[in-house]
């Protein structure tokens, strides 16, 4: 019995890498790209591309485990990298701005929150309405332009070679790699973290257990919009712009990135590690559709079909384990 | 009288109600516990037993009325105030999360941790020790809820609920799908609290049960409070007198009925999880009983019969049609029909109608050229609400609003409507009323008259022996022993069952 | 540095050229490809022709810039969605050796060889001038912009409202903030309500290809077409036959091909260590009923697109 | 207890049109506009702009009650929309034209029907890569471009001024009707109705009572697939060209049209009337918002939060039933 949990545990963490191991597997085979794609200089690339969605999956993941869904993710993101454009362009120094674009962020996660619980009313209506409200403050705040504010060491966040040459990958991936560990381990080892599993499983037994469903919704939430608000400042540090339009359907390929790695959207299940590993598939599949000079709508379809693909594989997996 | 008045109040509600939109479900009910008691809550199905007590812990508010708890004004905002109150409660529909481990689920809401993070060690051997005393060690701790038996699932409510220390605990049918064994162990624990100063409120339709570990009583009937008093005081006519309005006369009513040709023959079925493969006949007017314990593989049996669940192999031949591989939609063009052991996850559509549910399985009859007369349809769902005293408003309540008993009343409805020359019941009278099953037991006995074969698994044995023409004993997912029910004891089917031997 | 290295490698190795542009769908992309694989076939070099994943999206045109530099070419002509946000990759691609060509939108900073683009500002100006001309310098009129923050739109739009309030002070402009959106659907729909709430509106003009288009069938479908003076902008078969028709009063016209020609050729002779000027201006025009089987704006209106097939 | 199921099936039927009469109602009194707003040819318009998006809800409301969601919707309506107009510019007859463009829209719905029945998939996953599957086929076949076909009579299917004038209204506003009924009929009158309420209720209970799920949501994502098809075709007779980008992110649109009708995610409830409510307040709200001139963030921003009001309102009309 043990020895078979953790054989079995061992084919869980290995099986979510092999979507991954596959995509860069075809990748570094392409006669094409074949000496390129794995140097170091295209991997930090695609880290750093990487950073935006990883950030917004970290709170998605939370949010679906949690059985509900944040369609204004991506429209934070753009808010809040406005936000920050607007007030670093005003003249307030870098950290406020930074600390002003993540607090908008988490001030939209936590009306999404206070709003599901307060009406009662499904997260996919709210986070709608909420998507539509977040990007037009957005284009209103910029004027429906964007925002050119003054560089500063924000915009070196996101810079693929990073000030300090030791640093090796730039201090946005640090910060995602870091949030990713700490977010694991809050889903974990906490009590919160479990409490969201629970929700996410069964609501009305977590109430019935005594759990502050309602308190705890809002927090996840929350925590969700804080992500998308320090999204958004990545956002704003790799555009060195404060750009209303940007991020426009990102909340698909969040959600995509979060499914792909085991999240289930009925909730009760999903892995911050396993929504990194979406979060991944995807970037390296653009990366590669890129360097190969595909059309655009080959690499289209071809996500399309790794979506699935992804997916039915993880269900497959898991039907045998069952 | 004397042991009835003593003690010190635990908990006290004065002229409580409940309003559910038009129906009145309590009315100005008094109510009142002292400490140590162990007390009886009865009632028929919808008599207002589950409002009753999920008023006390938290789940509803009440529209009006008093509550002291040790003498103090006790209102719990909800379940998690009612909790940190010192009332722990089991509650009619089982409360877990499917995707959460054993454990995470019995700690859940009092997760023992340092700073907001969970200490595993320590609460492990303690849920280990309580199973182990629950007998059934073999409900491993990591096993995620949703591959748990209903019956196991029951085993880990309960634990979840006595391992709470708890002043006052609320057990709402805790052994709708027990077997008399887990009974027996679960009334030790019982009066084990007792001892230790805790009051139990204890709701079931099993009465004799009851007579058996309540010291007092109490009686609801369309909610109001018809009668209190002491269990030792009284005797069971009485109690169903206090119920009902009327005397029963009956509880196992026959209507004779002839055992037929065989209709239905499982040969060598095998499912995934069963460790022998399965043979029998069932008969036309033949009601054939399965017994056995959590976990015996009889639920197995019917799912694999029905298609429900791929087996391994085998043969099913329904009035001469052989069926490998079943789908369900087949087995129903075929005249059998499937009640489900757990109805909120399976056997009903929630938040659909009483009309809608009850003619799911059979639209034929309101059919014409293709399209459905919805006035004929509610009219025949009126009939079957009728029928079976099911209480409700009327055909197009939505069966999330009905009691539990109320509800698997409607499930039956569906299956009977249905019309199938062959019935699979899974625990079919599981949360229903002393009144109610006396009545289902009689339809089964007029169903098998007209020629029907039922299969009827039970873990009552009462009613197995009360009903069947033959019931057969499954052990560790076989069958081990196959008599006609004047050939069973009571205590033969217990030892058929825990051993395995007949 | 690159263009030693480059000239090293002589005519024996065959270039190969990224040629980025803001999206992939528009009439006016297909015709800077084609332009853009003409030089390629004269000079026999490779070029790549991707763009963002999703049209006009920022962020991922940075990707793209970035994905190219990483897979390694010769080159990159570039049409930057931003003037600022295309600064840092192009930046890292010229640290990498790999020169770059901005063409059709300006980017800031000199970290460019040389910069091919119509003036967009302009185009405004010139569709203001013959808005003016249509109705003598009087009347109710619209412009309806393109979409929030694409820049070169922005600036026609620019050029078209300060002319009108200069030197046409008699055009009443009843709507100059409503954006269409970026697909010929949102335009539509657009349109009809404003044709809804002003059915008098005598002038409209439109910043784009999806945007004249979208308003193009609305008028048709109001029976306002004709009758309404209609100045667009670039060009796609059914905008040249409604030109014919006299539902467009005039269409003003950039020179995709040649952009996307010379932004090429500029870079292979850079390459082949040749000198290339550092802007161009590949200049605008107004196609009108009258003007539009002259040769030269014909080629405009309908470039050979032949060589992509 | 019957008068009382009488009024309240009447309040259920006024109360989703309060939303719409409510939006009516503020434009109409808007001094601006009032005079314009409830024109015969406003109207008139209003309605033709809703064709597209109705047939889409149409389709959508029965996938939603079937407990689904097919987000391949606005990409399948642009590969329909590409595909009729590639057959009638290859000189197909124009009928010949739309029954591929519908039959293309029903394929890949009933390709939707086979993968999520097939591989046991979330509709929400298939969908999500059939939207990309379908949008990258869409651009392939136009070539990145619009396709322009040559007028026909296609054309005047979406014509606000129809060709024989005693129609009122285009035909394709007829076909909508004609659907529109057809599918409420179909939904509340037919076994296959009741099925699809049963299957988005508790599809384990379905599955005991005998409803062949499998096949049934086969049809269900089938008929969703034609219905966007003919969508397509209402696209391509609107914009007399084959538009491959048209209808992005009209997803979202569609479903929160239905939502907004009372149609609930978690399946098992929703009306083809409420959810043609729901298409008509979106299109009222944007006609008017148009129509008074406010910027285009300010009308976001208002239909972010009508969509939240509409469906809290509903809630609490059902919380008050109950
Ligand atoms: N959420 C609800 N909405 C409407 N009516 C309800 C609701 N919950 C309970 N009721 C009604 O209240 C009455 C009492 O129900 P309750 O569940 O308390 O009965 P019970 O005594 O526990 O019955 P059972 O033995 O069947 O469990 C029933 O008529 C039931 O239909
Ligand atoms: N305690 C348990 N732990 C894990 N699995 C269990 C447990 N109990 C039952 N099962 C699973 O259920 C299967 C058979 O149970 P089934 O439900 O058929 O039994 P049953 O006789 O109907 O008993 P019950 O009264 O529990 O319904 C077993 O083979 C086993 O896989
Ligand atoms: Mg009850
Ligand atoms: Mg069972």
């Amino acid at each position: 019995m043990k020895r078979k949990t953790k054989l079995q545990a061992f084919i869980n963490l290995l099986a979510p890498f092999l979507g991954l191991i596959l995509v860069i597997a075809i990748f570094s085979s392409m006669p094409d790209v074949q000496s390129r794609f794995l140097r170091i200089a295209n991997l930090k690339s695609v880290a750093t591309q990487s950073v935006i969605v990883a950030l917004g999956a970290l709170g998605m993941t939370l949010v679906i485990i949690g059985g509900g869904i944040d369609l204004s993710a991506a429209s934070n993101i753009a808010l809040s990298s406005v936000i920050t454009a607007y007030a670093i362009n005003a003249g307030l120094p870098p950290l406020l701005g930074i600390l002003l674009g993540v607090l908008t962020g988490g001030l939209i996660g936590f009306m999404n929150g206070v709003l599901i619980t307060e009406l009662r009313l499904v997260p996919f209506i709210i986070t709608l309405g909420m998507m539509g409200i977040a990007r037009g403050l957005a284009k209103w705040i910029a004027n429906n332009q964007k925002i050119d504010a003054p560089l500063s060491w924000v915009n070196d966040l996101m810079a693929k070679s990073p000030r300090p040459s030791w640093l090796l990958l730039a201090p946005g991936v640090w910060l995602m790699i870091v949030f990713a560990v700490a977010m694991a381990v809050l889903l974990r080892y906490t009590v919160f973290g479990r409490h969201v599993f629970a929700i996410g499983s069964n609501e009305a037994t977590a109430r019935l257990c005594g759990v502050r469903t309602k308190r705890a919704k809002v927090i996840i939430y929350a925590l969700s919009g804080l992500f998308c608000g320090l999204s958004g400042v990545m956002e704003f540090s790799r555009l060195t712009v404060g750009d209303p339009t940007v991020a426009v359907g990102l909340e698909l390929d969040i959600i995509a990135a979060v499914v792909i790695g085991g999240g289930s959207l009925i909730g009760g299940e999903g892995s911050i590690l396993g929504s990194m590993i979406g979060v991944f598939i995807m970037a390296f599949l653009r990366n590669g559709c890129t360097m190969m000079g595909w059309p655009n709508y080959i690499q289209e379809i071809i996500i399309g079909v790794i979506i699935v693909a992804a997916v039915s594989l993880d269900q497959i997996r898991h039907r045998r384990a069952a | 009288m004397t042991s009835f008045n003593a003690g010190r109040l635990a908990l006290e509600m004065r002229r409580v109600t409940k309003h559910f939109g038009a129906t009145c479900a309590l009315d100005d009910v008094d109510f009142s516990l002292r400490k140590g008691e162990i007390q009886a809550l009865l009632g028929e199905n919808g008599a207002g037993k589950s409002t009753l007590v999920k008023i006390i812990s938290g789940a509803l508010k009440s529209d009006r009325g008093e509550m002291t708890l040790d003498g103090r004004p006790y209102h719990p905002s909800d379940p998690l105030a009612g909790r940190q109150s010192g009332v722990s409660m089991i509650y009619q529909e089982l409360n877990l999360a499917p995707h959460l481990t054993v454990e995470e689920n019995i700690m859940l809401g009092r997760e023992v941790h340092a700073g907001g993070f969970l200490k595993r060690r320590e609460v492990r051997k303690k849920i280990r020790d309580t199973l182990e005393f629950l007998h059934h060690p073999e409900i491993g701790c990591d096993v995620p809820v949703r591959q748990l038996s209903l019956g196991a699932r029951q085993i880990v409510e309960i634990s979840r609920a006595i391992m709470d220390k708890a002043r006052i605990l609320v057990m709402d049918e805790p052994t709708s799908s027990l077997t008399k064994e887990d009974t027996e162990r679960l009334f030790q624990v019982i009066r084990k609290l007792k001892t230790e100063g805790v009051s139990i409120i204890y709701i079931s339709h099993f009465l004799e049960e009851v007579q058996d570990v309540a010291e007092t009583y109490t009686v609801l009937r369309d909610g109001r409070n018809v009668g209190t008093g002491s269990m030792a005081e009284t005797t069971l006519e009485e109690i169903i007198q206090l119920m009902i309005g009327k005397k029963i006369t009956d509880l196992f009513p026959r209507v004779d009925h002839e055992r037929g040709e065989a209709i239905l023959s499982v040969k060598d079925l095998k499912g995934v999880q069963m460790s022998e493969p399965v043979s029998f006949d069932l008969h036309r007017g033949e009601i054939l009983g399965l017994a056995g314990l959590i976990g015996s593989g009889r639920t197995e049996t019917l799912r694999a019969i029905f298609g429900l669940d791929a087996a391994e192999g085998g043969l099913v031949d329904v009035g001469g049609v052989k069926v490998l591989k079943g789908r369900p939609w087949l087995m129903i063009e075929n005249s059998l029909g499937l009640l489900s052991e757990d109805r909120q996850g399976e056997g009903l559509a929630l938040s659909r109608s009483l009309a809608d549910n009850i003619t799911l399985s059979r639209f034929s009859p309101y059919k014409k050229f293709g399209f459905l007369s919805v006035k004929k349809r509610t009219q025949a769902a009126a009939q079957w609400i009728n029928a079976l005293k099911i209480k409700a408003q009327g055909p197009y309540q939505t069966v999330a609003s009905l009691s539990g008993g109320n509800q698997q009343k409607a499930a039956l409805a569906r299956l009977l409507h249905q019309d199938a020359d062959v019935l699979l019941l899974d625990e079919p009278t599981r949360g229903i009323d002393v009144m109610s099953k006396s009545q289902i037991y009689e339809w089964m006995s007029r169903l098998a008259a007209a020629g029907k074969g039922i299969l009827f698994v039970s873990s009552y044995f009462p009613e197995l022996l009360g009903v069947c023409d033959r019931i057969a004993v499954f052990f560790r997912g076989q069958i081990v022993d196959v008599r006609a029910a004047g050939d069973w004891r009571d205590e033969s089917l217990m030892a058929a069952s825990t051993t395995g031997k007949a | 540095g690159g263009k030693d290295q480059a000239a090293a490698a002589g005519e024996a190795k065959v270039f190969t050229i990224a040629v980025i542009p803001k999206g992939m769908t528009h009439e006016f992309w297909k015709a800077i490809h084609a332009g853009a694989a003409q030089a390629a076939k004269e000079l026999g070099v490779n070029i790549i022709w991707k763009g963002p994943q999703k049209e006009d999206d920022r962020a991922q045109q940075i990707t793209v810039v970035e994905d190219v530099i990483s897979r390694g070419v010769a080159g990159v002509v570039l049409a930057p969605l931003d003037d600022r946000a295309l600064v840092r990759p192009v930046q890292e691609a010229m640290r990498e050796k790999i020169p770059v060509v901005i063409i059709d939108s300006g980017l800031q900073g000199k970290d460019y060889l040389s910069f091919v683009a119509t003036d967009n500002y302009q185009g405004g100006v010139l569709a203001a001038k013959r808005m003016g001309d249509l109705l003598q310098g009087q009347g109710r009129i619209f412009m309806i912009r393109y979409q929030e923050g694409s820049a070169s739109t922005a600036e026609r739009e620019r050029g078209f409202l300060e002319t009108v309030t200069k030197e046409f002070p008699g055009l009443k402009l009843l709507v100059k903030d409503q954006y269409a959106g970026s697909t010929t659907e949102t335009a539509y729909q657009l349109a009809e309500n404003l044709l809804g709430r002003f059915p008098d509106v005598e002038g409209i003009f439109c910043p784009n290809e999806s945007s004249t288009f979208g308003t193009l069938r609305a008028l048709q479908e109001s029976q306002l077409a004709g009758k309404v003076k209609f100045v667009g902008f670039d060009s796609s078969p059914k905008l040249v036959q409604a030109l014919r028709d006299g539902h467009l009063h005039g269409l003003i016209l950039q020179n995709p091909v040649k952009m996307g020609y010379l932004g090429v050729s500029y870079m292979v002779q850079y390459l082949r260590g040749q000198k290339i000027p550092e802007r161009v201006d590949t200049g605008v025009y107004l196609a009108t009923k009258e003007n539009m089987d002259t040769p030269e704006i014909r080629a405009l209106l309908s470039p050979d697109l032949s060589i992509l097939d």
